[in-house]
C-alpha cells in the first residue's frame, strides 16, 4: 500500500455551530471510502492529525473540525490560500454492504457521516448533541433526527437497523451494548496515522492493536 | 546511509517509504512477544513528542517466521534492531539472524544500562554472531563515551546514538499524565541538541561508525550530526509528519553539504571537531577550548588551546557509502 | 516556595529581582576562585539555550566576606550554592555556613555522579552542618529515582531537580560548536518534560520536599511541577528574557490552581498521582499503569491496577509556606 | 540598581540600507546614556536581544537592527503596533567629558553613534561599510566621513583624538593599536543584560568579567 500525500491549499474555512469546515483542493488524492481518514498538517505543531472525510465536494476534501487542542485549533486557524500537508486516505472505512442502515453521530462525531450517508443514498440518521449550539452541525445532514442532552441518541434509536456510529467513547460503548452488530468509528491519539508508530493501539479481539491500520471502523463485536 | 530509526516505520504498512531510505531498521524484537503497554501511548508536547509504546511486537519466533521473509522481498538492506532483558536472550537472538545488520537496543528504560551491563550484552552477542554489530546507547547517562568506549571493547561494529530520554506531560486540567505510564521517552526537536552532543562525545572517544538520530528533521540537522561524528543519520520523529522525510532530508542534505564545500555529506564528517577555528569573526576570545567544563579557565589563550586526541583513526568506511541516494536503488 | 535557579540570577546586581522570591539562591560557590569558561558561553537553540558558564564564583573565601554581607543586607531569605570536586570540599565550605538553606550542586559535570558519590558528598556535608540540606540532581543518569534514595539515606534534608542535560549547538555556517567548550547544559522549554519526569519519580521514591525547576516559564508550568510532587519551584531561564517572572508566574500559579478547584497551589501537590483517575474522558482504555515500561501489558484492566506505594509520608511541611506570596514580605 | 522594564508599542519599522530603525514608544523607559543598551524581546525566540540605543525621538526609543539571524529578523519583522518587552537602559555608556571627541563606526556598530553625536553637539566621525549599500546607513549621522571596504577607518582616523568607537572586533582591535586609550564599545552573546548569567564574560583586566554589568563601553587600556 502506497498511501498518498500532497500539500493542498485551503480553499475555505467555514463555522458550522462551534466546529469548523476547513475546505481544501483535492490535488492528487483520492477522496477514499467513508469512514477513512486523512492525517492532516497542524501547522506550528511536530505531529499531524487525524481527520475523517467529511464531504467531498468535487474537487475538494472537506474535514469537520472541533478546535479542542493546539492542533484542532492551528487548522481552525487556517485561511484561504494557505498550504498544508495532508496524507490519505487511510484505514478501513465503513462496510456499506448494510440492508437497513441507521447513521448514529455524537458532537464532533457526526465528521464522518455526510460523506457516509450521501455513498448510502441518504438512509435515516440520529444525531445526539451537548447543546442546542453544537447541534447546528446537524445541519450538514439535513434530514437527520436530532436529540440534545439530556437525552441520548441510544433513548430514540430503532434496534432493529444496521447501525453506522461514530461519537464519543461512553456513546458508541451504549450503542454496542444496544446492537452487538454495529459498525463503530473508534478514535485514539494518532501519530502517524499509517502504522508507523504503534502509538494507536486499542484492544482488538484481545490484543492490542493498531487502529489506523485494523480501524478506525470496527464491527462491534470485534472490538 | 540514510536510515529510519527504530520503531519509527514499519516497512510493511509503508513499503514506499522503506524503499526510501538505504536501510530498513526494524522495530527493536524481544524473545517474546509483546502486546506493548496500555494507551495512552504518545503525546505531543511543546518541544517534542513522547512515548510509550513499550517494545510492541510479535516476538522472535514470529519474527523470524513471518515478519523477516515478507521484509526481504522489499529489497532494502536490513537491519533488526534486538532487545532482551538479559545479555543471553540478545545473544540468542542474534544467533538466529542472517544477512542483516544487529542494532542492540542497549537502551531500553528495562534493562540495565551500566556500562559494564551495556557491554557484557555486546560482548555475548559478539560471540553468538558474525553480523555487524551496533550498540544503541542512551544519552541519559553520567557520560555516555565512557559506555561507548566500553561496548567497542566488547566488539561491537558501530554505534546508535541516541534513544530517548524521559519525560512526563501532564494532561492541562486533569493534572493527570497523558500517557498510560505516566513517563515515556522524549523525541524530536527536545533531543537535538543531545543527539550532537551524544554523537560528538562518542567520536572523539572511539573509532567506530556512528547512526546519528535524535530530533532530525531537515537536511541541516542531517549535516550537523555528520559534523558532529556521525557517519549514518537516522530519521524518527519526522517520519510521523512526513513520510516524504527521507527523500526530502536528503535533497536538503546534499545541498547543504554543498553550500559549504564539500562535495558530499560524508566529507563533512567530524569536521565540528577541526581543531583550528574561530568560532565567530566577531568573537572577543578566539580560544580552542576543547572538552566541556574542563580545567578552570586559563586566562591565556595560548593555555588552552591543547587539542584533545581521538581515540584510533578515523573510521575507514566513513565515506563510503554515500548518503546522497539510496545504495539499492529504489528510490 | 517561589526561588530563583542557582546561576540565573544575582542578588546584588537586581535587587529587585531578588525581592520578588521567597528565598534567593546563589550562584555555586567552590573552594576556589573560578573564572569560568572560555567565551563563548551561551547560545540560543530552538528548543531551549545552552551555557558553559563553568561556575564561574568568586571562591569560597572572597564569598563568605564580601558576597554573603552584601546579600543579607537584601532581607530576602538565602540558599547557598555549595559546589566542589571532592566530599571534603564541600563539607568545608557547609561547616562555614550560617543561617542559610545549603543546595549542594551535586550535578556539575566536572563531579562524579554516581549515587554513591552523591551521597558520600551528603553524608559528609551532613557531618559537617545542621544546616538545611538539598541535594540538586541531574536528570541524566539511568535512574534519577535510586539517586535521591541514596541521598535521602544519607541525610539530605530536600531535593533539588533538575540541573541541565549535556547539548551542543552548532553554528550554522561553519558547522563548528558555537560554545567555547562545544557541549554545555540545555535549560529551558526543552528541559520541562525532563525535569517534571525527574520530580515523578522522585517523589515516589521519597518522602523529601523538593525544588522543581526546569524550563518553567508560566504559572501553568509551575503547576505541573507541584502536581507532579514538588514542594517548591525555581525559575531560571525565564528569568533572563523577563526579571519579572516571579511576580507574573506567582499570580498565573494561584489563578491555576483555583481554576482547577485548588484553594492554593500548594494543594496540588502530587496530584500527578492519584490512583483513581480517568485519563481521558474520551480514551479508549481507562487503566491506572503507575510506572513506565512496567511489566508487559496485562490486557485486562483489573490486572495493572497495582498502585506503586510511595515510600514514607507526605513531606509534612509541603503546605506550609504558600507559593502564593514572597515569605519576606517584600513583594 | 532597579532597572526598569516594560512592554512597548512599536511605532515605526524603516529601513536603513540593510538595516532597520525600529521604533517604540518610550513608555516609562528612560534612553539613558549614549553607548547604553536595551535588552528586547525577540519575538518568538527564547532569549531577549541587546541593542544599543540608536536615538531617542521625543516619546520614543528608536534602535538600529541587523538582520543577521533568528532574533534579529523577527525584530525586524515588526510592524506598528506590536509590542515587544524592552529591559533598560543597561550597562555602562560613553564618557562624555572628553575634549576632542571624534565618533568612529563600522558596519551595524554606527548604531549608537547617532545619540551619542546628538549629546557631544555633533563631533567629527568616521564610518567604514563594507559596501555602498551599507553605506546608506551613514544618512543617520549626516556630515560623517564614509569609507567603503577596501578602505578601512583606522587609514582615514586622525591619532590625536578622544576616539569613541563602536564596530567589529577587528575594527575595534585595530583602533586599539593606534589610539590606546579609546573609548570601545564591544559586543559579547548576552543572555540576560543585566548580570544575571555571566555568559557575557570577557576578559577585562587580565579577569573573565560581565561586559553587561562593565561594560558593553570599555577604555581601550582597560579591555
Ligand atoms: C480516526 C480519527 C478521526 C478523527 N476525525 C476527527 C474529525 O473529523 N474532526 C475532529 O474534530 N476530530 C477528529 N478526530 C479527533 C482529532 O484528531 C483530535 O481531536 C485532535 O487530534 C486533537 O488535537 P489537538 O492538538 O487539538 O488537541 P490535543 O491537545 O491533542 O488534545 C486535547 C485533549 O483531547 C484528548 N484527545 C486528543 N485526541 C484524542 C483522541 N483521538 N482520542 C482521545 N482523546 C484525545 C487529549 O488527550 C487532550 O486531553 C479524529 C480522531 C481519529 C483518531
Ligand atoms: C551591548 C550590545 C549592543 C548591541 N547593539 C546592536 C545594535 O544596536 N544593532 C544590532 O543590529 N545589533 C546589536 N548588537 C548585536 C546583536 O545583539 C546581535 O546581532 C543579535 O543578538 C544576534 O541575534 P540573532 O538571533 O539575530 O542572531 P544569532 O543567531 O544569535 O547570531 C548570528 C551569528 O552572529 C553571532 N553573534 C550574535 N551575537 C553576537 C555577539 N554579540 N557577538 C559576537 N557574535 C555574535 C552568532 O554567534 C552567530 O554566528 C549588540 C550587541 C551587544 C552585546
Ligand atoms: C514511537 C516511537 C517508538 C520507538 N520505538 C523504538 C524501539 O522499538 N527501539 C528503539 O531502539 N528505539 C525506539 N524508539 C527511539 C527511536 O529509534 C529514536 O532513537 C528516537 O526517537 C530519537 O529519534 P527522533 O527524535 O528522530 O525520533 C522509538 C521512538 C518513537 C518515537
Ligand atoms: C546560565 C546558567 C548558569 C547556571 N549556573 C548554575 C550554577 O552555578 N549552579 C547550579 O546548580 N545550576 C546552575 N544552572 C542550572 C540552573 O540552576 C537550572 O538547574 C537549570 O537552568 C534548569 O532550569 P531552567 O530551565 O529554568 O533554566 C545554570 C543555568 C544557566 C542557564
Ligand atoms: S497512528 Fe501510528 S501506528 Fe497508528
Ligand atoms: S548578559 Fe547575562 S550577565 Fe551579562
Amino acid at each position: 500500500m502506497v498511501t498518498r500525500r500532497a500539500a493542498l491549499s485551503v480553499v475555505g474555512v467555514e463555522p458550522v455551530g462551534p466546529y469548523t469546515l476547513l475546505r481544501v483542493r483535492r490535488g492528487g488524492l483520492e477522496p477514499g471510502r467513508p469512514g477513512q481518514f486523512f492525517m492532516l498538517e497542524a501547522p506550528g505543531r511536530l505531529l499531524p492529525r487525524p481527520m475523517s472525510l467529511c464531504l467531498a465536494p468535487p474537487g475538494e476534501l472537506a474535514f469537520l473540525v472541533d478546535p479542542i487542542g493546539p492542533g484542532t485549533r492551528a487548522l481552525c486557524a487556517l485561511g484561504p490560500g494557505d498550504h498544508l500537508r495532508v496524507l490519505g486516505p487511510l484505514g478501513n472505512g465503513f462496510d456499506l454492504d448494510v440492508e437497513r442502515p441507521l447513521l448514529v453521530g455524537g458532537g464532533i462525531g457526526i465528521a464522518p457521516l455526510p460523506y457516509l450517508s450521501q455513498a448510502l443514498g441518504g438512509p435515516p440518521a440520529i444525531l445526539g448533541f451537548r447543546s442546542p449550539r453544537h447541534a447546528e452541525a446537524a445541519a450538514l445532514l439535513p434530514r437527520a433526527e436530532v436529540v440534545v442532552e439530556p437525552t441520548y441518541v441510544t433513548e430514540a434509536m430503532p434496534l432493529d437497523r444496521d447501525v453506522l456510529a461514530c461519537g464519543p467513547e461512553p456513546m458508541l460503548e451504549a450503542v454496542r451494548r444496544l446492537v452487538p452488530d454495529a459498525q463503530l468509528a473508534w478514535e485514539a491519539p494518532m501519530a502517524c496515522g499509517y502504522g508507523a508508530c504503534y502509538g494507536c493501539a486499542v484492544e482488538i479481539d484481545g490484543e492490542l492493536r493498531r487502529l489506523c491500520v485494523e480501524g478506525p471502523v470496527l464491527a462491534a463485536a470485534r472490538s | 546511509m540514510l536510515l529510519n530509526a527504530s520503531g519509527c516505520l514499519d516497512a510493511l504498512a509503508a513499503p514506499d517509504v522503506a524503499r526510501s531510505l538505504d536501510a530498513f531498521v526494524t522495530k527493536t524484537v524481544t524473545p517474546l512477544p509483546r502486546g506493548g503497554n496500555s494507551p495512552v501511548r504518545i503525546a505531543e508536547t511543546d518541544v517534542g513528542m513522547l512515548n510509550s509504546i513499550g517494545l510492541a511486537n510479535p516476538g522472535r519466533d514470529r519474527f523470524l517466521a513471518e515478519t523477516l521473509p515478507r521484509l526481504r522481498e522489499l529489497g532494502v538492506p536490513l537491519w533488526v534492531s534486538v532487545g532482551g532483558f538479559a545479555a543471553a536472550e540478545y545473544a540468542e537472538t542474534c544467533a538466529l539472524l542472517e544477512d542483516v545488520t544487529i542494532e542492540l537496543n542497549l537502551s531500553c528504560p528495562n534493562v540495565d544500562e551500566a556500562p559494564e551491563s551495556a557491554a557484557e550484552i555486546v560482548a555475548a552477542c559478539r560471540a553468538a554472531t558474525e553480523l555487524p554489530l551496533y550498540a544503541k546507547l542512551s544519552p541519559a547517562t553520567r557520560d555516555v563515551a565512557e559506555t561507548a568506549r566500553a561496548v567497542e571493547d566488547a566488539g561491537a561494529d558501530g554505534l546508535s546514538l541516541v534513544n530517548t530520554i524521559r519525560g512526563l506531560t501532564l494532561d492541562e486540567h486533569t493534572l493527570r499524565p497523558r500517557l498510560g505510564t505516566a513517563v515515556g521517552g522524549l523525541s524530536g526537536p527536545a533531543l537535538r541538541p543531545v543527539a550532537l552532543a551524544a554523537v560528538w562525545a562518542c567520536y572523539r572517544a572511539v573509532s567506530l561508525p556512528i547512526v546519528g538520530m535524535g530530533g532530525v528533521a531537515t537536511g541541516r540537522d542531517a549535516l550537523e550530526l555528520i559534523a558532529a561524528g556521525a557517519t549514518h543519520v537516522a530519521l524518527g520523529t519526522v517520519l510521523f509528519a512526513d513520510p516524504d522525510a527521507p527523500a526530502r532530508v536528503r535533497r536538503e542534505l546534499a545541498a547543504e553539504a554543498v553550500a559549504r564545500g564539500f562535495a558530499e555529506p560524508s566529507h563533512a564528517r567530524g569536521v565540528a571537531h577541526a581543531e583550528a577555528r574561530s568560532l565567530d569573526a566577531r568573537s572577543r576570545v578566539e580560544v580552542e577550548k576543547a572538552l566541556e567544563f574542563g580545567p578552570n579557565l586559563p586566562l591565556d589563550p595560548q593555555d588552552s588551546g591543547a587539542s584533545i586526541p581521538r581515540r584510533g583513526d578515523e573510521d575507514p568506511g566513513a565515506g563510503a557509502g554515500s548518503i546522497a541516494r539510496p545504495a539499492h536503488g529504489r528510490p
